[in-house]
């Protein structure tokens, strides 16, 4: 994997390059040169498959990291490629037209955390949510506790246990 | 008497007069050429009164007093009076038609008109040969000169062309003259004798020569070519005059050298004429000029009636009724459409549409239609069937069937043209109403109506004109400016009403059959008060088609049965026309069941020579070799009017595209036509076989799989009309078959068929037809939820599905019980298999019709729709009412059959004691069965009623959708393509091999007329090749044959 | 065959057996079912239980006029087919309403059923119901054929349309029965009688997790009820005609339910045993397999 | 609201436009309404027996709870000797049994079912979640309580609950209905107003009739 590293590197600007195990790696990719370096993994090195595309908040760098991970069939790797974009307004240029699965996953994004992918089939349709006006949830500045609380009527009498002091005393009461 | 001589005379005088005219004097000079056509048809009429009227002998003249071969020898007989008066109104019409061009053109031109009709004249009443030259040659001269009447820039070629050509053949009359002169040392045709020519050296080609010269002035093919540019480019007018005056003449001529050459000559004549007919026929199928196509046809019956003239060795009496009948409906039909041509300005055939709106001159030319393919009233219906008799009694099958094929094609182009003109889309162009020539049309048509009551008299048949239901159909004619419903009153009165006058003459099968069309037809007619307007045309045609059905039942011989069967064929056919789309369709229908009358006319030639005898005796007569072929080529003749599987793919687009009144009618008593045809058949004959086949066996199984596969594709169809259609192939199917079983019960089955087909076809079409008219749309799966919106169209739908599926108690279920009576004692196994197949098949099929258009999801645009409109109801309700009737008390109509069918099949009856039908194998008591059905059904809905009174009724989306729910009716209501699986199971079995079948059929015989026409390249030297070809070809046949 | 008035409890009568029949069998043969699977299985009487529960709902909702009508059509179909056969052969007390018509009748009023359930399905407007429905209707044309090439066959060779008369011929020892001297139209009706008995390999029809057990999957409450009655009755109406025809008949009650009770186990071993088909697969089942037995029985006979 | 539920302009085949709404005019759009039992004591205790012996459960899962409930048809457990079936259409059915969380996408679709059951109708509320939220007490789109939206007459509780629970839970249903208080679907009717008030509340795109027949 550092190979292909290396190799990338020629000719892309790529950022920082983590080795997770000996087939799985993650790099970060500045956002202009996303769709190139793709396009190059899917005909140049057999990356032919795109696994997912998800998105981590980092509210306190006031970022989104997009991670797309692409996965080679032949030669049983895994490459992770790492983007970070603002988080106010956040927005990104969509690759459904390299694989059209990326349109669910955008439109996933656009609907749980508000990065828009501009030109994604259906993207502010809804997706999993019927009818959500608020922030989107995955937000990390979502409060989920606050808004069950003012949304769903609480049973009383609930208590919160640690699980093993309960089951512990519950089982074997007798030793202290 | 005024001598015939001066008809010529008449001629030359007026010729010398118009030469003494100021050249300014147009009108007078117009006017003597008017007055001396006129003044020759005054001669030849009072002759034809003479020698019709008084008996009179035939005048022989000489000029100068002398006998030939020193003077001019002219006969006036019959046949000469009448030829000339015939040129001679042709002549005068032409001339009041020509008025404009001629008052240009001045008198000249008047002058070489009146020589042409002279010509003509004297080609007629000379009986010298040599004049016969001059006359001739008169003849092509003026024709010349006539030419340039055309305001088409091609006529000068055109009539240059004709110059050169007519220089070959007259040289070749000429050698030819000379050659006999030398051998019989004779000019005058009553000198000369066969035998003259038989013994002279060298007399057989002098008669060769003369013969073969004469005949190519018929335009034989393929030396016709300069013919043709005559006629697409001459001036219409004198097109006409050309097609009927030169060829009445020429025929004569060639009439009067076939009495020179023997009877060894006629056979030459029968090929040219024949091969002529056939060849012309076949070009003019791609034609889309229709003065060419005029020109081709032209042609086409000159070749047909030198094949008639050829046949005077075996037409005797009727030689002159034959080849005279083709000969006037010839002129009448091409003068006529000539003459119309003139006022269209399009010159492809489609352009014709431009006459929609001028009913008189419609009328005309359905008229010249009619006369020119042979349908009855007219004379060459007279003529077809005398000609088919002689040559069938003769043994000249092959000539018999290329005639017949020849005309089918014919009848083929000319209905497709007729189809254009009455359903495509106007032009913006008007028609040129000249009064002139309106005049003339007018004369055209009268003189079609004039011959057709003329050969219906002089028939030894009796007058088709003197029917009753035909007069009462034509007299709609002229009651068409009265409102609908007035003239639908009038037709049910009058059907009723010739119903209670006549039934007490029908034996028992024949009065099932009368009740369906005299009393069925009224009440599916209930419907059609539901029209608006003055509905023009469709009551002559609906009468027409009703009055051949009847016709059709009381014919006890040949003849009539086969004019009834003409005449509902034709009158459907423009029935069905009427369809919004239907022209297509209307031309399949016609021209199956033309092929389907042709076989039928075969058939009813052939077994008329046998016995004098009326039609039933006579068919019982047949035996050996000939019964076999009367048998087979009637059962496939009336075969194509059920639409038997292989002869079926004219129905459903024909009752499917028809109006929603015309469905029924069609479909619920017209098909019976066919069937009644195949029950006086088979009652007649029996079992035939032919060669080693017996044909009621073929005829079971095709009988079994029309069951089968018309159900099949009803399965399959997504239009409901359609759908219904291929169910009536189904049903038909089933009734052949029952036929086909040839016992007791299996006659009684097929007549419970022919009822209850009728019933719930009628009702159902009109069901089908009073949803398409509300929705608009024919195709169910954009209908469905109509069943509260049109309550009663479902129940008439809801009931019709039970009778035909044939679940008890409904009147379905009697036609099975006694189906299986019947196959328990029939001979054959294996079809019934395919037989028990269809029967649940056409239960799908009427459950998708119920399913998809009244059940299921209400579409929106369908939310505000009304129940058909109430005389469209009113019918359906009257069937419902009857279909209950019949299914408890079948007795009041089977009973009186049953014991009839008794002479014919002794063995098996059914006993009727009681409420309970036995039969040798088992019992049915529709009664009963009634009484239990509704009693457990009665006690079931009550207590169901009683439990559930207090269910909410909901709506049409309040339905478990998985826990989602639909949103639009559109894609919850399944019904496209609804029997998949049986598509995949089964579908390979309606592929449309028939379809195709017939397609290649009808390409290959336009791409042979195609290619064909690339003979004719409009090169004069062509056309002169041409004939030479022709020559030699015709002398190598007569030398070789 | 007269009809008199007392024929009218009678026929009543055997209405009454044959539906505790009926429930009592469909429970039983649940029972095996489960005993085959080790199970205990629903108590004897849970059929009974489960149409007095459907009467017993409360509310109820209609589609319209033939989504009424339809389960009683069903239901009417049942108990005319029951009705118009006699049940036991030689007691003018079960010969039932007979007299109205013979095998032909019987044979026929089979689609009475079908159609108004098809008509009540349809109204709901539910497009699986429709599906069912094409299914249904495709699937049991084709599996009627052979059972109607067998009554044929039967027909001929007995040279009668009447049951009774067919009975009566078998009588007289196990080897008159038509299963031995019209051996290949038995087989064939035997195997029609597995299409129609909603069984695997045929139950495409229903399909539970697929389209919500199709045709009736809008109905409920009492309408389900008079369905389920249905399903009690018809099967046994069904089976008797069979075993009128091919097995002998019944000449008392303990004969009749043993021989329905048996014949029915075949249409169970079947469905047990085999996967199910599509409608389009069973439909050239029944032309390659079925048809040509009972055309082969015709040609034989 | 989805397009295909917005009222519309349809031009009709005799050429007329007339509007079309599909929430009144497709759908039915009666309450309910609360049904009294069999005037008859006898019958109504008779019925009611019958009812508890024949519980016909809806196929209908929501949570992880749908996996204990297969074990429920094997031999082991084999709760058809009870009268206990599935069926796979609401109509047919009369137990809803919740098994598990409910997020409040899924909540529209089971108020749907439950309204499509025919009365009298039983609703069993299977784990934890559905008693107080559970592990998802706190999550922002599963809802804490069932019997503020829909009337239960049963909870079992557990996370997840034993088959042997449910048992013992068909058990506790049999009694009630059999006692005459299995009453849930006229509780529903009789305080409408007040379930569809919170199922409104936690249902925000709210695109069907009030009523679901």
């Amino acid at each position: 994997m550092r190979e292909l590293y290396e190799q990338l590197k020629r000719l892309f600007p790529l950022g920082e390059y983590t080795e997770q195990r000996r087939d799985l790696a993650f790099v970060t990719v500045p956002k202009d040169h996303l769709r190139p370096l793709l396009i190059h993994l899917r005909d140049r090195e057999g990356f032919t498959h795109l696994v997912l595309l998800t998105a981590v908040d980092w509210i306190e760098e006031g970022r989104f990291q997009l991670t797309y991970l692409m996965n080679d069939r032949a030669g049983k790797r895994d490459l992770g490629l790492r983007v970070l974009i603002p988080r106010d307004g956040a927005a990104m240029e969509g690759i459904h037209d390299l694989w059209p699965t990326a349109a669910t996953y955008q439109r996933e994004l656009r609907e749980m955390f508000g990065i828009d992918f501009p030109g994604s089939p259906r993207v502010n349709g809804e997706f999993i949510l019927e009818g959500w006006t608020g922030m989107p949830p995955y937000r990390r500045d979502f409060d989920t506790k606050k808004f069950s609380e003012e949304n769903f009527n609480h049973r009383p009498g609930r208590a919160t246990k640690d699980p093993a002091k309960h089951m512990k005393d519950k089982l074997y009461p007798d030793e202290a | 008497m005024v001598s015939a001589i001066v008809i010529i005379a008449a001629a030359l005088a007026a010729e010398f007069m118009l030469g003494l005219f100021n050249e300014r004097w147009r009108a007078a000079a117009y006017g003597v050429t008017l007055f001396a056509l006129g003044f020759m048809a005054f001669i030849s009429a009072e002759w034809v009164w003479a020698f019709a009227v008084y008996d009179a002998q035939p005048a022989e003249i000489f000029t100068a007093g002398v006998q030939p071969p020193f003077a001019i020898n002219l006969r006036m007989g019959f046949p000469e009076a009448a030829l000339t008066l015939l040129i001679n109104l042709t002549g005068l019409f032409s001339a009041l038609y020509l008025r404009r061009a001629l008052l240009e053109k001045g008198r000249a031109a008047m002058a070489v008109l009146l020589v042409f009709v002279m010509a003509q004249n004297g080609i007629v009443l000379t009986r010298d040969i040599f004049n016969l030259f001059v006359f001739f040659e008169l003849a092509v001269i003026a024709t010349g000169g006539l030419m340039l009447l055309s305001e088409d820039e091609r006529a000068v070629a055109a009539g240059f062309k004709y110059l050169i050509v007519s220089q070959v053949i007259s040289a070749f009359l000429l050698i030819g003259i000379i050659f006999s002169y030398h051998a019989t040392g004779v000019l005058n045709f009553d000198l000369m004798r066969p035998e003259h020519f038989a013994a002279a050296q060298g007399g057989a080609i002098a008669f060769f020569l003369m013969f073969i010269a004469v005949v190519a002035e018929l335009k034989p093919f393929p030396a016709n070519g300069w013919a043709l540019d005559i006629y697409e480019s001459a001036h219409p007018a004198f097109a006409g005059l050309f097609s009927v005056a030169s060829a009445a003449a020429t025929l004569y001529a060639v009439d009067k050298l076939l009495v020179l050459g023997g009877p060894a000559w006629l056979p030459v004549a029968t090929g040219i004429g024949v091969v002529t007919f056939i060849a012309a026929n076949l070009l003019a199928l791609p034609q889309r000029n229709d003065r060419r196509l005029l020109g081709y046809s032209s042609v086409a019956q000159i070749g047909l009636i030198l094949a008639v003239l050829g046949q005077r060795d075996i037409l005797g009496d009727h030689y002159f009724f034959v080849a005279g009948g083709l000969i006037a409906a010839h002129a009448a039909a091409k003068a006529g459409l000539y003459w119309l041509s003139g006022l269209v300005a399009s010159r492809d055939i489609i352009g014709w549409s431009t006459l929609r709106g001028h009913p008189v001159l419609i009328f005309a030319f359905v008229s010249f239609i009619a006369l020119l393919t042979g349908l009855p009233p007219f004379p060459g219906f007279y003529a077809k069937w005398e000609l088919a008799v002689a040559l069938a009694g003769s043994g000249r099958y092959i000539l018999l069937a290329l005639i017949l094929i020849g005309a089918l094609i014919e009848a083929g182009y000319l209905f497709r043209w007729l189809g254009y003109a009455l359903k495509r889309d106007k032009p913006s162009e008007e028609i040129s109403c000249d009064p002139s020539a309106v005049t003339a049309i007018i004369a055209a048509l009268a003189a079609g109506w004039a011959f057709a009551y003329l050969w219906g008299d002089l028939s030894a048949h009796g007058n088709i004109l003197h029917a009753v239901p035909l007069l009462f159909a034509l007299s709609f004619l002229l009651l068409d400016w009265l409102p609908a419903w007035v003239k639908n009153t009038v037709a049910i009165v009058g059907m009723v009403g010739y119903f209670i006058l006549n039934y007490t003459d029908y034996d028992p099968l024949r009065l099932i059959f009368a009740v369906i069309i005299l009393i069925g037809g009224p009440v599916i007619l209930l419907a059609s008060y539901d029209a608006h307007g003055r509905r023009i045309g469709f009551y002559p045609s609906a009468m027409l088609m009703y009055a051949g059905l009847t016709q059709l039942i009381g014919a006890t011989d040949f003849f009539s049965f086969f004019v009834a069967w003409e005449l509902l064929t034709v009158g459907s056919y423009f029935l069905i026309l009427r369809g919004k789309h239907s022209e297509p369709h209307a031309l399949s229908y016609i021209i199956f069941s033309l092929g389907g009358a042709f076989l039928i006319l075969t058939g009813f030639a052939l077994a008329a020579t046998v016995s004098p005898l009326p039609m039933f005796e006579a068919l019982q007569h047949l035996t050996g070799e000939t019964a076999g072929w009367v048998f087979l080529l009637l059962a496939v003749g009336f075969m194509t009017k059920t639409a038997a599987i292989g002869l079926h793919i004219w129905l459903p687009g024909a009752h499917a595209e028809a109006e929603t009144d015309v469905s029924p009618m069609v479909s619920g008593i017209l098909l019976k036509a066919g069937l009644y045809g195949l029950m006086v058949l088979m009652l007649a004959m029996g079992k035939q076989r032919f060669y080693g086949i017996d044909i009621v066996h073929v005829m079971l199984w095709v009988g079994a799989l029309s069951a089968l596969l018309g159900n099949l594709m009803a399965i399959f169809e997504e239009d409901a009309k359609r759908l219904l259609a291929y169910s009536s192939i189904g049903q038909m199917g089933y009734a052949l078959f029952g036929l086909a079983l040839m016992n007791h019960l299996g006659w009684v089955m097929a007549l419970m068929f022919v009822i209850n087909h009728y019933i719930y076809k009628s009702m159902l079409f009109l069901s089908a037809g009073g949803v398409a008219k509300r929705t608009g749309t024919r195709l169910m799966y954009k209908m469905g939820g109509l069943i509260t919106l049109m309550p009663l169209s479902f129940i008439a739908v809801l009931i019709g599905i039970i009778a035909v599926s044939g679940v008890p108690p409904l009147s379905g279920f009697g036609g099975r019980w006694i189906f299986y009576n019947a196959i328990l004692s029939a001979e054959h196994r294996l079809p019934m298999v395919i037989t028990f197949f269809s029967g649940p098949i056409a239960f799908l099929y009427l459950f998708r019709l119920i399913h998809t258009v009244f059940l299921g999801q209400l579409k929106d645009e369908n939310r505000r729709i009304k129940e058909a409109p109430f005389w469209v109801i009113l019918p359906q309700m009257l069937y419902v009412g009857l279909l209950m009737a019949f299914a408890i008390v079948p007795g009041l109509a089977l009973r009186r059959v049953d014991t009839y069918l008794n002479q014919f099949f002794p063995e098996g009856g059914l006993n009727w004691e009681g409420i309970t039908i036995t039969s040798q194998f088992g019992y049915w008591s529709p009664v009963s069965i009634m009484i239990i059905v509704c009693a457990i059904f009665g006690s079931l809905f009550a207590w169901l009623m009683f439990i559930n009174r207090r269910a909410q009724k909901v709506k049409q989306f309040n339905i478990v959708f998985a826990a989602e729910r639909p949103y639009r009716p559109e894609t919850t209501h399944f019904a496209w393509n609804f029997f998949a699986p049986y598509r995949k199971a089964l579908g390979f079995l309606v592929q449309p091999f028939v379809t195709r079948f017939w397609e290649t059929i009808a390409d290959i015989l336009h791409t042979a007329g195609d290619i064909g026409r690339r003979l004719y390249t409009g090169n004069p030297q062509t056309y002169a090749l041409h004939f030479l070809a022709f020559v030699v070809i015709v002398y190598f046949f007569w030398t070789g044959g | 065959m007269q009809f008199d008035w007392m024929k009218i409890p009678y026929a009543l009568l055997t209405l009454f057996i044959v539906i505790n029949f009926g429930y009592l069998l469909n429970s039983f043969i649940a029972k095996i079912a489960a005993r085959v699977g080790r199970r205990r299985g629903i108590p004897i009487w849970q059929t009974y239980i489960d149409v007095a529960k459907n009467y017993g709902l409360r509310t109820s909702i209609t589609h319209g006029v033939m989504f009424y009508l339809g389960p009683v059509f069903r239901l009417s179909g049942g108990v005319g087919l029951l009705l118009f056969v006699p049940s036991i052969y030689g007691s003018s007390m079960f010969s039932n309403l007979s007299f109205a018509g013979d095998l032909i009748l019987a044979l026929y009023f089979v689609f009475f059923g079908t159609l108004g359930m098809a008509l009540g399905a349809a109204e709901s407007g539910h497009p699986y119901s429709a599906i069912g429905i094409t299914r249904g209707l495709s699937q049991v044309t084709a599996a009627e054929l052979p059972f109607a090439l067998a009554i044929f066959s039967v027909a001929l060779q007995y040279q009668t349309l009447s049951v009774t008369d067919i009975v009566a011929a078998q009588q007289g020892g196990i080897l008159h029965w038509t299963l031995f001297t019209n051996p290949l139209a038995v087989v064939a009706a035997m195997l029609s009688f597995l299409g129609s008995m909603m069984r695997p390999p045929f139950d495409v029809v229903l399909a539970p997790q697929e389209i919500p057990i199709g045709p009736p999957t809008e109905y409920h409450s009492s309408y389900l009820a008079l369905m389920q009655t249905n399903r009690a009755i018809f099967p046994i109406a069904k089976i008797v005609i069979y075993m009128n025809l091919f097995f002998g008949g019944a000449t008392d009650w303990p004969t009749f339910f043993l021989k329905v009770f048996l014949i029915y186990m075949w249409s169970v071993f079947v469905g047990v045993s085999f996967p199910r088909f599509r409608v389009d697969q069973s439909i050239r089942w029944f032309l390659i397999w079925a048809v040509p037995i009972g055309v082969l029985s015709i040609v034989l006979v | 609201m989805k397009d295909e539920l917005k009222k519309r302009l349809v031009k009709g085949p005799d050429g007329v436009e007339f509007e079309v709404d599909p929430l009144r005019d497709y759908y039915c759009d009666a309450r309910p309404q609360v049904e009294p039992p069999a005037i008859s004591k006898i019958v109504e205790d008779f019925f009611n027996w019958a009812r508890a012996e024949s519980l016909w459960i809806l196929g209908f899962a929501t949570g992880c709870g749908a996996i204990e409930m297969r074990p429920l048809m094997t031999p082991r457990f084999d709760a058809y000797r009870f009268g206990v079936q599935w069926r796979p259409t609401p109509r047919q059915s009369n137990l809803f049994i919740i098994s598990g969380y409910l997020s409040t996408k899924t909540l529209k679709r089971v108020i749907r079912s439950y309204e499509q059951m025919q009365s009298p109708k039983y609703v069993m509320g299977l784990g934890s979640c559905t008693i107080n939220g559970g592990m998802y007490w706190d999550s922002y789109n599963t809802i804490k309580r069932l019997d503020d939206y829909l009337p239960v007459d049963v909870y079992v509780a557990g996370c997840m609950p034993r088959p042997e629970a449910l048992l013992a839970g068909f058990e506790e249903l049999k009694r009630i209905i059999r006692e005459g208080k299995g009453e849930g679907a006229n509780k529903y009717a009789a305080e409408f107003d007040r379930y569809k008030a919170n199922q409104k509340k936690v249902i925000h795109d709210w695109d069907m009739p009030d009523y679901n027949w």
